[in-house]
């Protein structure tokens, strides 16, 4: 192999911390929790390492590890990360150990399991990022797809069956379809180039190669769509988001904190990544449909979570109109609006990742999650009014807050391409501010409801534990919203390459959407 | 009269014709009946019928005469084997159920 | 008159001739120490590993040949690499299996001598039909083959089950072999030959046009392809699969899942590729219909089965289905189709025979079913099993990194390619892709039992024999290994591909 | 004295009768099979459909397989089929239905099935066609111990087989009752 083995260091190191917590006694559950909270910050600190090495050049991935694999194909282990792949490395690092320790208390049965899950679903969600090679990238996909299983339907609500079933089936159908398109494309590539398959499957030999206009339109089309179907399920996308709150719903604190935090960016970085420069042209093509259905989203996204009268159900629905700007901002091919959009993947993991937290709080002290049943938590706890008031601020986009900085990229590039565009998702910011604040207002004002006096001493504030899992993430959403440069800077290359990839093509006028 | 009929048993045609009814008529009773053995019997018919047109397609071709007539004895010995593993499984079977008709061995379609 | 039996012929028949010692060596052994059952696994063992052995020293007669091709017995038989490949997966799969049988058949007082003995006579067939160059040794390796079958299907012979399963099994089964045989006659009478180069050849001539096509042998085609249709449990001639499969034994049930399976595939590879290659054009078509219909249907029955037996057995006619895509995108042109179709087949006779261990496994005891709900709460009961079991269901789901994802892969890459020339073929990769999602489903309800529900009565553990483990640390390590690693495989599979063309 | 060539009055050889003989008794026998009731006689049917067609085997020249025809069909498949009824005959079948709900549509198919394959048969222009001739019994060994070697030694396998595994399957247990 060649390479520094750093990459292949972060994401295999969580494997090796499986194994480890495999062999702790299952009687005695922190052994597993410890072993697994060590690994995960080893980790995280091996991605600090690596950041702090990244040097942030144009468009260049570094830290390349490879080394053949089925050489009959052309596939080998090909790993490197550059700006883009850097940022949701170190997030998913960060997110990754902030949920295992805010799962010490909530997770009491079968705990080694569960840390093994989580462990491997890290492997499995560092790996989409940093892969190089579209076999190993789709492997890891598909990786990540059983561990989240197992959490939300080993540990999830009551109607967690329905839920994990769902989120399979919706997610296995899009990257299923997707298969096959990697396939088509490694072998239009292995017929160009007489029949040998070498790097057939290597992601920067493929955008080349894209780049030099050697698919046809009608090809790039239909593969772009199975592309885009597999990521817009995962983004989601309105029609594709209806496995999200249910998956939310029913999912253990930890797993919507890491379902939201960093398995919606898979497709987000799915789409930057691969579906723009391997089809620019059909991504133009498909651009105007795509920016519909992220409108719809966002509107559609936050009236849903207005009426929702569960915590966590509007939060995931605040999910789907949050994601909604990260399309929005990637479809118009605007380099501010794909900063923004990237800033916005990084803030929503942050807040929505801390609001998920809050809402696991107060379930695990009330055991509901009925909004209306709540009211007056700001005097009885004020810690906890104090956090939630500061992320649902951070949602909401407040100036000064990291929320404010990616929205308002967004819709500044969105704006300088198509306005009517711009002026539909500002006026939904309004909206996000109704439900987030009014939910604020429900939640924490007013006198203490007769639900949660009956709780009595149960109704404790936060315990350090908790601040713990919050605290880095609120540090994070002040940093990223005074210093938004800190992630820009470092994706400013990705941005610029893609950007390149998309604004070299022109549509393919297939009569199709223009 | 019936002078049609003359060298009837000289042309490879009716052999086969004759061969194709057998052939059906075992097929009808392997789809109709409800007994096991009688389901065996109208296999066996099946093969017979394979046999004969073996052996015509041999009897009328000299180069191919010794060939049908190797593979006829090969396929009788195969169908010897046959009807023993499935008579055998006939009278295991009765052992246990007590009856021979096979639309009433439902028991794991409930 | 050439009685003799040259040293060319003895090396190539050597495993064939070990496998029927062998299986009479098991008899003997019985009959010498009457139930003695670690005599007569001892001698299987022995004697698979000599078959094994013998495998590769005809294979090296085979390779110091001209052409890699050594055809003996006046060329109605062949070893070469597509030979010695599938000889050494069906003895893997006899090995597996007589692994895993003893456990289930020792709690019912049924005899392992027997039981292997038969077993090694299947084995025998299907390596048969793995080398013949002859329709009529195609005929009987598949006879000899599928006999055993049946009886191993009635091999409980007490339970009721197993006996209605084993009827059906050979009703249906002797039904397809007499339509396959009046295929083969008419094939010989048109032909004159029952030599598969000799039927190629005169194939090659009617395309070339220099030999006029007759009814009469597109009639023998269209019996000796409902035949193996039959064989292969496609739909719709898949009807006798679930009751044969949830009737047998378990450990039977695994064994006729996988070995027939890929026999019958053997059967379609020499018979198809090898006889009928020359008019692929035409068959192609069919081959394409039933791939489509055989998977569907299979995915949408399986679907709605609660027995979990039943359901493999439903959902092994969609891998049916899925290992067709691959000879469709093989008979379109694309050699990689049937190097698929071979990965395919391994992948699957390890994960498949794994699930059937652990149901098998669970099953010691007797009287617990192959019902859904004998698996809810496994994950505390046997979580050992519980685990095996998860990663052999995400593996027939197509999973990676598991063999199962690589067959697929391999299959639908076959197809993508084949689909350049033929579009119905990408359509067909597609919808493989489409029904393994739907597959998804039922497999992880399974998983679903085991790890989400509580069982409704608490049932104590059972012990397992370590024969049993190590079968399924073979399964283990095949079903990852072949996921991580295809590397291992892909050089063996390519050389056997290639070796059907070879005359 | 010798036969006329051609039957008088009925204008066709000796052969063509014997081979219409031959042909009717093994269709209706074939029938019987198929069609009867009692599935006793069904079996008796049998042996007559395995002895015309021996019949037939002896008018194309081929001996030798009419005598295993006889011999194997009739002094042992048959046999063991009529066994097999006696065992398991119940007093109930014969009178409970005999046929499937299907049988209709089966007649119909198998109906349609005989005149595809007969239409199939004579629009065939065969390769060639020389008159029906005998085999010798020395040829038939040749052939049988020169190309047919190893389906030969297969078979013989394949008996093996179904003798080891159809005896454990059909006996009865120690201490099992009937």
């Amino acid at each position: 192999m060649t390479g520094s083995g750093l990459v292949t260091l972060v994401t295999f190191l969580p494997l090796v911390g499986a194994i480890v917590v495999a062999f702790t006694n299952g009687e005695r559950a922190n052994q597993a929790r410890y072993a697994a909270l060590g690994f995960a910050l080893l980790t995280w600190v091996v991605s600090l390492v690596m950041l702090t090495q990244f040097v942030s050049s144009p468009g260049t991935t570094q830290f390349i590890d490879q080394a053949p694999w089925i050489p009959a194909f052309g596939i080998q282990y090909k790993v490197g990360a550059d700006g883009l792949s850097m940022v949701l490395v170190v997030l998913t690092t960060t997110l990754t150990w902030i949920s295992i320790l805010a799962s010490f208390s909530p997770i009491q049965n079968r705990v080694k399991e569960y840390m093994i899950s989580f462990l491997v679903l890290e492997v499995g969600m560092t790996g989409v990022f940093v892969a190089q090679d579209l076999f190993l990238f789709y492997i890891f996909w598909e990786i990540v797809l059983v561990p989240m299983y197992l959490i939300i339907g080993i540990w999830g609500g009551k109607n967690r069956i329905y839920a994990t079933i769902k989120f399979v089936l919706y997610t296995l159908v899009g990257s299923l379809l997707m298969l096959v398109a990697i396939l088509a494309t490694a072998f239009l590539y292995q017929s160009g180039h007489g029949g040998s398959w070498a790097n057939a499957f290597d992601l920067a030999s493929l955008v080349a190669w894209a780049g030099e206009g050697h698919f046809s339109g009608t090809f790039g089309i239909l593969a772009f769509g199975a592309f885009a179907l597999a990521f817009a399920i995962k983004v989601p996308m309105f029609p594709f988001h209806t496995w999200l709150p249910d998956a939310h719903v029913e999912a253990p604190t930890a797993g919507s904190v890491i379902l939201a935090g960093v398995l919606l960016k898979l497709g987000g970085y799915g789409f930057i990544r691969f579906a723009i420069p391997l089809f620019p042209e059909a991504a133009h093509s498909w651009a105007p449909l795509i920016i519909v259905l992220s409108l719809i989203g966002i509107i559609y996204g936050a009236i849903v979570a207005l009426v929702q009268p569960d915590l966590k159900k509007l939060v995931a629905y605040s999910s789907v109109s949050h994601m909604g700007f990260v399309t929005l901002g990637i479809f118009t091919f605007q380099q501010q609006a794909l900063q923004g959009a990237i800033l916005q993947m990084v803030n929503h993991g942050l807040i929505t990742g801390a609001l998920f937290l809050l809402v696991g709080v107060i379930y695990e002290r009330t055991h509901d999650r009925t909004i209306a049943k709540m009211g007056g938590l700001g005097a009885a706890l004020p810690v906890y009014s104090a956090a939630l008031g500061f992320f649902v601020f951070a949602s909401v986009g407040l100036p000064g807050l990291s929320g404010f900085v990616g929205e308002f990229l967004t819709l500044l590039g969105t704006f300088a391409a198509m306005p009517a565009a711009a002026v539909v998702a500002t006026f939904v910011m309004i909206f996000a501010a109704g439900y987030l604040l009014w939910m604020l207002q429900r939640m924490a004002f007013g006198e203490l409801s007769e639900f949660l006096r009956g709780l009595g001493s149960h109704l404790t504030d936060m315990k350090p534990i908790e601040a713990m899992t919050l605290v880095p993430l609120g540090a994070l959403v002040v940093v990223f919203g005074l210093y938004p440069g800190l992630v820009l800077t470092l994706v400013s290359g990705s941005v610029e390459t893609t950007i390149r990839y998309a604004t070299q093509a022109a549509p393919i006028a297939l009569g199709l959407w223009r | 009269m019936l002078s049609f009929l003359n060298g009837i048993s000289q042309n490879l045609d009716t052999y086969l014709v004759l061969s194709g009814i057998l052939f059906a008529i075992g097929s009808f009773g392997f789809l109709a009946r409800r007994n096991a053995i009688s389901m065996l019997m109208s296999i066996e018919l099946m093969v017979n019928a394979v046999n004969l047109a073996f052996i015509a397609f041999g009897a009328f071709s000299p180069a191919l005469a010794a060939d049908a007539s190797s593979i006829a004895l090969i396929v009788i010995a195969s169908a010897a084997a046959e009807a023993t593993v499935g008579l055998a499984i006939v009278i295991a079977i009765y052992r246990n159920k007590k009856t021979p008709l096979v639309d009433e061995y439902d028991a794991m379609r409930q | 008159m050439n009685l003799s039996v040259s040293p060319a012929d003895a090396v190539a028949m050597a495993p064939f001739i070990a496998a029927v010692l062998a299986a009479m060596a098991v008899i003997l052994v019985d009959f010498v120490w009457p139930g003695r059952r670690t005599a007569a696994l001892l001698t299987t063992f022995v004697g698979l590993a000599i078959v094994a052995g013998l495998i590769l020293v005809a294979n090296e007669g085979a390779r110091t040949t001209q052409n890699g091709v050594s055809t003996v017995f006046n060329g109605s038989y062949r070893v070469d690499a597509l030979t010695t490949f599938l000889d050494l997966l069906f003895v893997s799969i006899a090995g597996l299996t007589a692994a895993f049988a003893p456990d289930y058949l020792g709690e019912r007082r049924l005899p392992v001598a027997e039981f292997n003995a038969t077993l090694l006579f299947a084995m025998t067939g299907a390596m048969l039909l793995a080398g013949s160059a002859d329709l009529i040794v195609l005929f009987l390796g598949l006879e000899l083959m599928v006999l055993p079958g049946y009886l191993l299907a009635g091999f409980h012979k007490n339970d009721g089950f197993s006996t209605e399963g084993a009827i059906k099994y050979f009703l249906l089964g002797s039904f397809s072999s007499a339509i396959f045989l009046f295929g083969l006659a008419f094939v010989f009478g048109m032909t004159g030959t029952t030599r598969i180069d000799g039927v190629a050849g005169y194939l090659k001539a009617i395309v070339a046009g220099t030999a006029p096509f007759s009814p009469a042998l597109g009639m023998g085609l269209a019996f000796l392809t409902t035949g193996v249709a039959f064989k292969i449990a496609a739909v719709p001639f898949h009807y006798w699969t679930p009751d044969a499969y949830q009737g047998s034994p378990t450990p039977v049930t695994g064994y006729l899942s996988v070995g027939p399976k890929v026999g019958a595939f053997a059967l379609i590879i020499r018979l198809f590729a090898g006889a009928l290659l020359p008019m692929a054009v035409q068959w192609n078509v069919v081959i394409i219909v039933l791939a489509a219909t055989t998977m569907t249907l299979g995915n949408l029955v399986a679907l709605t089965q609660d027995n979990v037996k039943r359901m493999l057995a439903y959902s092994s006619i969609a891998h049916t289905g899925y290992m067709l895509v691959g000879f469709a995108a093989f008979a379109a042109g694309q050699a990689q189709g049937l190097e698929g179709l071979l990965y395919y087949g391994a992948a699957y006779s390890f994960m498949n025979l794994g699930a059937f261990a652990v149901i098998a496994s669970i099953q010691r005891r007797t009287g617990i079913t192959s019902n859904l709900s004998t698996f809810a709460g496994l994950i505390r009961r046997e979580p050992a099993l519980a685990w095996l079991m998860t990663l052999f269901l995400l593996s027939l789901t197509g999973i990676p990194p598991t063999a199962g994802f690589f067959g697929k892969f391999y299959v639908i890459l076959a197809a993508v390619q084949a689909g350049n020339t033929n579009p119905w073929l990408t359509g067909l990769a597609v919808l493989a892709m489409l029904n393994a999602a739907a597959a998804a489903f039922y497999y992880l309800r399974v998983v679903v039992y085991m790890f989400m529900r509580d069982p409704s009565e608490e049932v104590a553990s059972i012990g397992h024999g370590r024969l049993v483990w190590a079968g399924l640390a073979v399964s283990t390590v095949m079903t990852i290994a072949l996921g991580l690693f295809p590397g291992i495989l892909l050089g063996l599979v390519s050389s056997a591909a290639a070796a059907v063309h070879v005359n | 004295m010798t036969l006329p060539s051609t039957i008088p009055l009925l204008g066709f050889g000796w052969n063509d009768l014997l081979f219409l003989v031959f042909a009717a008794l093994m269709v209706i026998s074939g029938l019987a099979v198929v069609l009867q009731r009692d599935i006793l006689r069904s079996g008796l049917s049998m042996i007559f459909c395995f002895a015309a067609l021996a019949g037939l085997y002896v008018l194309l020249g081929t001996p030798v397989v009419a005598g295993a025809q006889v011999l194997v069909y009739i002094g042992a498949i048959s046999v063991l089929v009529l066994f097999a009824i006696m065992l398991t005959q119940t007093k109930v079948a014969p009178r409970a239905l005999v046929f499937q709900t299907q049988a209709l549509p089966a007649g119909i198919a198998a109906v349609i099935l005989a005149l595809l394959i007969g239409l199939t048969v004579v629009s065939t222009a065969w390769p060639a066609q020389a008159a029906a001739t005998a085999v010798q019994a020395a040829d038939l060994a040749t052939k049988l111990f020169s190309a047919y070697t190893l389906p030969f030694e297969i078979v013989s396998v394949l008996l093996l087989a179904a003798v080891v595994g159809g005896v454990f399957l059909a006996k009865r247990e120690r201490g099992e009752a009937e």
